[in-house]
């Protein structure tokens, strides 16, 4: 037991914790978390119970109670126990507590109304209109001779009504996991009132089979600890072929308070024994292993209170057998006591219960037999598998369910096995032990034949005629097909199903952490060390040494750079090879300059960032010289907002500017929208120039209407995309018009394909292109140094990234090759 | 001239600053930074609304033609739906502007692809095996050789990138092997092609560095006396 | 479906204008113009939408205790001065345009020739990264490239072969080039159809 | 007009591929090659998840109504779809762009994407900004972003120049994981020694499908690579038909 799982969040908690971290809640209440609370709590209540208690009234008084009642009223016990209970459970949320008040599920508070009934016996018969089912559940436990056939068509007629609920209930699966510590509520006084409440030994026997029926609930770990169960099985060897051999073994492990705690346990062991013994066994091995002690006084009340001989006689016999179990009903009483922590807001639900319809009266009054199978019948369909805790509580009744309803149960089964099951049921530990719990059984059935029932066991006899035989006998009929409820059914008889149902924080958190959830969690260990091992790749490179390595490239750049661009060194010359693409833009351009028709004006789309304005700029400049110098009139249109203040920057400083001949649209907005819509109509397109006049009454421009009109288009561009727009968007509709591009070394590889496709004239790439113009057009040389530095700066580069690949594939070759992985 | 000396100044010193983060990230260089983000903000918003929204919608909502406004009504409440993108309650109310400019920008980007690229570079590539255009037949063999060189790059590349494969029976989803040879190829010409891109690339950026140390060499030279 | 006006105005506005472009329609073409043209100040309003929106960042990075970022007011200054400016000098302004010229243009500029270093040692450090024969292939391309480049082979035309090893070298980019352009060509167009039919809708916030 | 009329037909030829690849997805018995880039992505998201770190998408500045946008577009869906993805995270993804429309819809597109989730409170206009208003200022702005913003994982997917390259740097140092796609070539080239894991060319309007946004995303790469197919056929067989003089 590494962790212990809340029942209530789920948050896993240390194997020591009583409390669970994230929620609060107790894991499982023990004598450390409170326990002068338990013990007073026990005893007075006990005393106000005792107080209280007057004999039970037989079928009449349930018959006879009036249906004019009033259902605030509360019986001065409970009131009683309300006012410790609330001082007992600080911790639990006021909002939670609240939450099952408002709306319960009907089966809840059918419950609750048998609380109410049972626990205020003492109040005046006209009280209690709602309290129907209960006294009817009394009076059925108060005539256990009553033949469980009788019962089983009106349980029949029940379970038809109860038909209804599941779909009713599937919505409010949030209420369920809120009313979660509701039904343990309802159990308890159930049982209490009537261990106090009658009297009659014959009574006391068949509440004595109550009770059995009941103790089972807190034997859920039986079913559920499937595998687990099976690996001790396993281990015990022949220890656990038969319950004699494997009590032995158990024994050292009870505690005299267990021991002493409820014999009803003991005596419902046989019946249990009968369907699935070792189950049982290891139910209790698993909770003894998790060393969970019962409040003395807790474990004391239910003897007391059940004052019968023959109990004790039992007692007495069977203490020794009961050993293995007794400790398991412990839970039973914490979660009785826990179930007094919502009663405070549970005042409204009789009301709540008196507005839903109930059976009318008179159906309900002329057979108290039905009714008493009734509630208890319902729960189990009313209620799609609800939580644990609640089945735990609403075992009780499905007790009888399982007994009488046996042959409805693949009929009703079917409504709960729907695709919409609630989340927690789909991932949680009832899908789970549904499951495990048919293991067990299997091995139960084929492991122990009821010959070997032990002697202790054969005393408990009479108890098989009012349960889980028949159950025991159904199950073999059924076939494990039709989905969870059947997982029990064919496998254990009613205590099998009972025994899914209690004990689920403590338990389920054992059995996860023993299967699934420690698997998850080592896998997800594995994961995180997985990433953990990883992380340090990155890590490992610290930037220290990439800042200090980057400032030396830097420096050594800079220095080269200043030296060849100031110092005056020289490099190695002019090119004398020129790329085609400059030569056809020099022919271009001196064609346009030398033509004669010089008043179709040229459209200068300057395209370039700032950033690289220094390289265009410089390539540019002799270009747009020869140009200006034949009065060839300009359109400057920039699709960036900085190109035509660039631009006009740019012409400004060229010998022969003339504004008069320079039209500046300046920025045409939308991107490609703008060139697609300016290559179908300039005019709608850039209707204004960049002061805002209206541009094309220009004499130059009277005879333009498109694009292909322009002498040529010069594009100045230092991006591929925009290029790319340019040459998608216009030179389509240019037909001869010349698409000639100034561009920047880095777009110029992409407008290459341009020129293959003939969509580009004629191209001038950065320094080199602006090299080739001068030398064809034979103007002075470039500006001093920029040549110079251009091709040092370029070497440098090309030792640095030569020098630098090889140093760092050498040490990649020479890593080993997990770092190399990493 | 006094003017001209302090903008002089004023780019000096910016382009120092911006270079000292040749040195790494600096607090000077944040400085640079957060002004230039902010004056070339308030730049673009000037030139937005001098040369776009007022000559094309509030010049002609007063001054132009009824058909003028008319036309203008459509865009002016576009532009007024966007302005709601300022409140985060009422920015569903912009969407029908940003759904026009997505679609006419949809279109957009087709039209390009198809008739800008797609069909240019497929010419593009065919043309060159046009061998009549080519004085002699050295000059056709060069040509075919460059154009063939050209195709197989330009469908090896294509081909590289393809990216429905088989499953095999081990699940792994793989190429065939002949796409695979091809792809390979591919990766060739692709690495080719990055590389030169690559050097371009530096190309600018070199000379743009060298034209920022002229630049502070002459503007030292002007400022000193 | 999530804005249903908006994704029929975009997928009608979009058909127009695509089948403008290729259908012989010759109503089609105006109205195509016209939707064109339109977007164009919707396309700068949301830019100064989006600079507005800028703004207010940065004034809540100011303003925000937890994280404040003190740069940022130098940001609202420049806008705010440079805005300033622009209203009250107007966009042709020369001394208006000295932002352009002796602000944006040497900063960008010199980002740019910072560049030269980041890239030339993202280069070195590439195969500190990753090895593989795409790598080598690429520092090999880019290394050749950059010879070309500084023109040491263009020098003259004394080196026999040059011209004819220079051509050969310029048409390997070029077709690798093609085949990425064509491809993303291809991407492009699926990726307008998948707006055109409704598919994608980032305009649906 | 031929040129017309061959546009149409492919365009329409393409919508139907799309519509009936989405609808019968398994018509095409064929899967994704393997991206190793995409694997180390999902591996960083997750591990931003874990850890509390941001992620930062930028979308580059190409304006939608611009012609090469679409990669925007795609960054626009990978930024929809890794809001939600990191939905459970502390720290919901930054988006940066470059251009006005582009910052509009990043915000429009987180919020769509927190809507269906039903996590609108998770929405903050400053998750999805403009971070300058031209390229380089673009560049510029998302520096601090690298650093001060407690990022993990970088990814750039758009239009953007190789100004994007001092992002990645800063990243770099910061020991960020950096992917980067574009669709501009001089971006990609300085992108490729510069990011842990980029997406060459087309490779970048996979991201969606390869990110499993949906099965039209997964579509339309398959008709991508019909039209591939189709453009090879078309360049082969009309390169011999020139050779022969048929054209």
């Amino acid at each position: 037991m590494s962790e212990i799982i809340c029942p209530y969040c789920g948050t896993s908690n240390s194997p020591d914790a009583d409390q669970c971290r994230s929620c609060h809640k107790h894991l499982f209440v023990e004598p450390s978390a409170s326990p002068t609370p338990h013990t007073s709590a026990d005893d007075d209540w006990l005393n106000s119970l005792r107080g209280d208690t007057h004999p039970l009234p037989d079928d009449e008084p349930a018959q006879d109670e009036s249906p004019a009642g009033s259902e605030d009223e509360i019986p001065d016990w409970l009131a009683r126990i309300r006012q410790r209970t609330q001082e007992d459970t600080l911790e639990q949320p006021a909002g939670e507590a609240a939450e099952p008040g408002e709306e319960l599920p009907d089966w809840l508070k059918e419950i609750h109304i048998t609380d109410q009934s049972q626990t205020g016996e003492d109040q005046p018969a006209d009280q209690t209109l709602d309290d129907i089912p209960l006294p009817d559940w009394l009076a059925a436990s108060a005539s256990p001779s009553q033949p469980v056939e009788d019962a089983i068509p009106d349980t029949l007629q029940v379970a038809a009504e109860a038909q209804a609920e599941p779909a009713l209930e599937e919505g409010d699966l949030p209420d369920w996991l809120s009313a979660l510590p509701q039904p343990a509520v309802e159990e308890q006084p159930g049982e209490e009132s009537a261990l106090t409440g009658e009297e009659p030994p014959d009574w006391l026997k068949t509440f004595g089979s109550y009770a059995d029926e009941s103790t089972p609930l807190e034997e859920t770990p039986a079913a559920p600890a499937g595998d687990e169960w099976l690996k001790s099985f396993e281990s015990f060897g022949e220890a656990a072929q038969s319950e004699e051999e494997g009590l032995p073994l158990l024994l050292p492990l009870e505690n005299d308070q267990a021991q002493s705690v409820e014999m009803p346990a003991a005596e419902e062991l046989p019946s249990d024994a009968a369907q699935m013994p070792v189950p049982s066994s290891e139910d209790w091995l698993a909770s003894l292993s998790a060393g969970e002690q019962t409040p003395a006084p807790e474990a004391e009340v239910e003897p007391s209170a059940v004052s019968g001989e023959d109990w004790l006689r039992s007692f007495a016999a069977y203490t020794e057998e009961a050993l293995p179990q007794a400790d398991t009903p412990v839970p039973s009483g914490e979660d009785w006591f826990k179930s007094f922590e919502p009663l405070p807001v549970e005042q409204e639900l009789p009301a709540s219960a008196a507005e839903e319809e109930l059976p009318p009266f008179e159906e309900l009054s002329v057979s108290a037999e039905m009714q008493a199978e009734a509630p208890p019948f319902d729960l189990p369909y009313s209620q799609e598998f609800p939580p644990l805790e609640e089945m735990e509580s609403s075992a009780v009744f499905r007790v009888q369910a399982d007994e009488s309803a046996a042959p409805e149960e693949e009929a009703d089964t079917a409504p709960f096995i729907s695709d919409d099951l609630p989340d927690w049921f789909a991932d949680d530990q009832l899908l789970d032990t549904l499951h495990e719990g048919e293991k067990p059984a299997a091995e139960g059935e084929t492991s122990l034949e009821p010959a070997e029932l032990p002697g202790w066991l054969q005393a408990m006899r009479p108890l098989e005629a009012v349960a889980p035989g028949r159950a025991g006998n159904d199950a073999d009929q059924r076939v494990e097909t039709s989905g969870p409820l059947t997982g029990y059914q064919g496998v254990l008889p009613g205590e099998a199903l009972v025994t899914q149902y209690s004990k689920p924080g403590i338990y389920s958190g054992r059995l996860h952490v023993l299967e699934k959830q420690r698997a998850y969690a080592s896998l997800l260990e594995n994961l995180v060390a997985e990433e953990k091992i990883r992380q340090p790749a990155p890590a490992e490179r610290s930037a220290a040494p990439r800042l200090l390595a980057r400032i030396l490239v830097s420096a050594l750049i800079v220095v080269v750079v200043l030296a060849f661009l100031v110092g005056g060194f020289t490099a190695v010359g002019l090119p004398g090879l020129y790329a085609p693409e400059s030569v056809s833009f020099f022919n271009r351009i001196q064609a346009l300059s030398t033509s004669a028709d010089t008043t179709a004006p040229l459209l200068l789309a300057v395209d370039f960032e700032p950033a690289l304005a220094g390289e265009i700029r410089t390539a540019a400049a002799p270009v747009l010289e020869d140009l200006l110098s034949n009065n060839i009139p300009l359109v400057i249109l920039s699709t960036n907002p900085t190109g035509a203040v660039l631009a006009e920057d740019l012409l400004s400083t060229i010998s022969g500017y003339n504004p008069d001949t320079v039209l500046n649209i300046g920025y045409l907005p939308g991107g490609s929208s703008a060139l697609a819509a300016l290559a179908s109509q300039p005019r709608l397109a850039a209707p204004t120039d960049r002061d805002g006049g209206f541009a094309w009454d220009r004499p130059f421009l009277q005879g333009i209407t498109h694009l292909s009109d322009f002498s040529a288009v010069l594009l100045l561009t230092d991006n591929t995309e925009n290029s790319r727009a340019w040459v998608e968007q216009v030179a389509p509709v240019l037909g001869e018009t010349p698409l000639l591009v100034i561009a920047s070394n880095q777009a110029a590889p992409m407008i290459q394909p341009y020129i293959q496709s003939g969509q580009v004239t004629g191209m001038l790439a950065g320094l080199p292109g602006f090299a080739a113009y001068q030398q064809l057009s034979g103007s002075p040389s470039p500006q001093a140094g920029y040549w110079d530095a251009y091709q040092a700066g370029l070497m440098l580069i090309v030792v640095l990234i030569l020098l630098g690949s090889l140093f760092f594939i050498g040490r990649q070759f020479s890593k080993p090759k997990s770092e190399k992985r990493n | 001239m006094d003017m001209d000396f302090i903008w002089t100044a004023v780019a000096f010193f910016l382009t120092l600053l911006t270079l000292s983060y040749l040195l790494g990230d600096n607090p000077l260089f944040r400085i640079v930074t957060y002004l230039f983000i902010g004056v070339s903000a308030g730049y673009v918003a000037i030139v937005l609304l001098n040369q776009v929204i007022l000559p094309r919608l509030v010049a002609p909502l007063i001054f132009g033609s009824p058909a003028e406004k008319l036309l203008t009504l459509v865009p002016t409440l576009f532009s007024l739906l966007l302005l709601f993108k300022l409140f985060p309650r009422l920015t569903a109310l912009g969407n029908p502007s940003m759904a026009y400019l997505v679609g006419v920008g949809a279109a957009v980007i087709i039209t390009g692809a198809i008739s800008g690229t797609l069909f240019g570079q497929i010419r593009g590539t065919i043309q060159p095996f046009g061998l009549s255009t080519a004085p002699d037949a050295l000059q056709a063999s060069s040509q075919l050789i460059g154009s063939v060189i050209l195709l197989v790059g330009t469908v090896s590349t294509l081909i590289y990138f393809q990216f429905s494969a088989r499953r095999k029976a081990n699940q792994q989803v793989q190429r065939a092997g002949m796409i695979q040879l091809v792809a390979g190829a591919g990766q060739v010409f692709l690495a080719i092609t990055l590389g030169a891109l690559y050097a371009g690339v530096l190309a600018a950026a070199l000379t743009a560095l060298i034209e920022r140390f002229d630049f502070l060499r002459t503007a030292l030279q002007s400022m000193l006396p | 479906m999530r804005a249903p006006l908006s994704t029929a105005l975009a997928i009608a506005v979009g058909i127009i204008v695509l089948l403008g472009a290729f259908l012989p329609v010759p109503t089609l073409q105006p109205i195509r113009q016209t939707l064109l043209s339109w977007a164009i100040p919707v396309a700068a309003t949301a830019g100064l939408v989006a600079i507005l929106n800028l703004l207010g960042v940065h004034w809540r990075k100011l303003n925000n205790p937890r994280e404040r970022d003190t740069y940022s007011i130098l940001l609202l200054l420049g806008f705010f001065a440079t805005f300033a400016a622009g209203l009250i000098l107007g966009p042709s302004n020369p001394d208006f345009q000295k932002v352009v010229t002796h602000i944006q243009f040497p900063i960008e500029a010199s980002l740019m020739g910072v560049l030269t270093v980041s890239l030339t040692y993202a280069s070195i450090r590439m195969f500190q990264r990753r090895v593989g024969w795409m790598s080598i292939l690429f520092t090999a391309s880019t290394v050749v490239f950059l010879v070309v480049l500084s023109g040491f082979l263009t020098v003259g035309e004394s080196i026999p072969l040059v011209k004819d090893l220079l051509a050969a070298l310029n048409t390997l980019p070029v077709a690798g080039a093609r085949g990425i352009l064509l491809g993303i060509a291809l991407g492009s167009i699926t990726t307008g159809l998948r707006v055109l039919i409704g598919a994608d809708r980032p305009y649906s916030g | 007009m031929i040129e017309a009329i061959i546009a149409l037909a492919l365009i329409l030829v393409s919508v139907g591929l799309i519509f009936l690849l989405t609808l019968q997805r398994g018509v095409l018995r064929t899967g994704l090659r393997p991206l190793p880039a995409f694997d180390r992505l999902r591996r960083a998201i997750g591990l931003a998840v874990e850890n509390g770190t941001r992620i930062h998408i930028t979308l580059g500045r190409a304006g939608v109504a611009q012609s090469f946008s679409a990669s925007g577009l795609v960054g626009l869906t990978t930024l929809e779809r890794i809001a939600r993805v990191s939905s459970i995270s502390d720290r919901p993804p930054l988006a940066t762009s470059g251009e006005g429309t582009l910052a509009i819809l990043s915000q429009d597109t987180l919020r769509a994407a927190y809507r269906q989730i039903n996590q609108l409170e998770l929405y903050n206009a400053d998750r999805a900004r403009l971070s300058g208003a031209t390229s380089f200022s673009y560049a510029a702005g998302l520096l601090p972003v690298a650093d001060s913003e407690n990022v993990s994982t970088h990814i750039a997917v758009g239009n953007f120049g190789p100004e994007i390259a001092l992002l990645l740097e800063a990243a770099d140092l910061e020991s960020s994981f950096t992917l980067a796609a574009s669709d501009s070539l001089s971006a990609q080239a300085a992108l490729y020694p510069s990011a842990q894991e980029t997406l060459i060319g087309e490779e970048l309007f996979a991201i969606p499908a390869y990110l499993n946004a949906g099965a039209v995303y997964t579509a339309s790469l398959q008709v991508q690579d019909i039209l591939r197919w189709g453009v090879v056929v078309v360049l082969i067989g009309g390169a011999v038909l020139t050779l022969v003089g048929v054209i």
